[in-house]
């Protein structure tokens, strides 16, 4: 897998066992897979559905430099992250990685290190519709000052 | 002056009520242009909660604008 | 899910959408999952492939314990294991963890977790042929000493 | 004499030669019952190494052999 297409933004639903079988090695003895789920709270709130918008041409560059530096960082064996973006209900896929390495301490390691990376750092914005019929933008307050951290 | 694409995401967009815009500007650097739009436009997020952006990279507050270049003000972020 | 299915033996293939499937809650906003693969190599020897064996009445009373009581400690909405028993090849998936949650700390912990305790204290043995001619039983050394942890 | 059903794992299994048999003992406790088996079948790991359950449940060491109990002797396990 080059990492190109490590990853990518999906305007339909994700193929999640096209991503599996490419994360597919035989000297692989560990798989971890994280999947972000569009759920019915947020912070206290009910949700009643979300749409997600990207900066397309920042976001797959920043996504793929990501994947890349962490699958290197963990000597892993295949890496791809793909988010969607546009409209999602509640129960949605929103996010995928996954990630295979000889052992699971740099499996898990890795995959998480690629959804704290990519929440903090890929230009994409969360749009919340909420039960009380309110709606906004989320634009969480861990923001870092600088133009690049 | 120098005349350069600025595009709006997620809150700033709804504010501006555009997704992108051509502006004329004669701002020292990329920050002074922020201030710029944001009492056009009233942008509520402060500089210090964005990040910014030139042709697809991410690019440093003290840079001047540059001719034809695209910039984009990246608000705090809420994927995954 | 009641905790009575939050562990079981296979000694065929695991259904893995099944069991993702079993996962899903309106209020989970994470899913994270662990699959251990049978990998062609074990401390520098190629492996050509293995066999686990089980005490089956323990093991599952065991994996049942472990994964309910990590289930209420990171306060999951769901959590399952599959071990495979019997003859497998590389490739092939020997063990399967999936857990859902409201957020994704919990979820990569408790993933984490509950297969880091199943290696430690279920009484299964993997049995491996090496490309040498050799094979054997693997025992690591990390006994615990004494009947009871 | 009590009697017992002693089964056999892994490594110990192929030592034995037997998954499982019955067996008659006067051993006063669980740690006893092994070293005669032990010796009886040769067999390589140390009970330090070892885990002992009795019915389908972790035990003890100092337990004594219970009648027409099936007692498990457990060497390090591998499984995930």
């Amino acid at each position: 897998m080059s990492d190109e297409f490590a990853f990518r933004l999906a305007d339909t639903p994700i193929d999640t066992a096209a991503l599996h079988a490419g994360l597919r090695h035989p000297a692989a003895g560990a798989c971890a897979v994280f999947e972000g789920w569009v759920r019915d709270h947020h912070q206290g709130r009910g949700v009643h559905g979300l749409r997600y918008e990207a900066y397309a041409a920042l976001a797959e560059a920043e996504g793929a430099r990501i994947v890349g530096r962490l699958r290197a960082e963990h000597g892993l064996h295949a890496a791809v992250c793909v988010h969607r973006v546009g409209d999602l209900a509640i129960g949605d896929l929103a996010v995928w990685v996954g990630v295979s390495a000889s052992h699971r301490g740099a499996a898990f390691d890795a995959c998480r290190a690629i959804i704290d990376a990519i929440k903090q750092d890929v230009p994409i914005w969360k749009h919340e519709r909420y039960a009380d019929g309110d709606a906004g933008w989320l634009h969480p307050d861990e923001g870092t000052g600088e133009g690049r951290p | 002056m120098t005349r350069v694409q600025v595009l709006y995401f997620a809150s700033l967009r709804d504010a501006a009520g555009i997704a992108q815009e051509a502006v004329d500007t004669d701002a020292e650097n990329l920050a002074a242009l922020y201030e710029d739009l944001r009492a056009r436009h009233g942008f509520v997020l402060p500089r210090e909660r964005l990040r910014v952006a030139v042709d697809g990279a991410f690019a440093t507050w003290g840079d001047p604008p540059r001719a034809e270049t695209e910039i984009a003000f990246i608000p705090p972020v809420s994927g995954g």
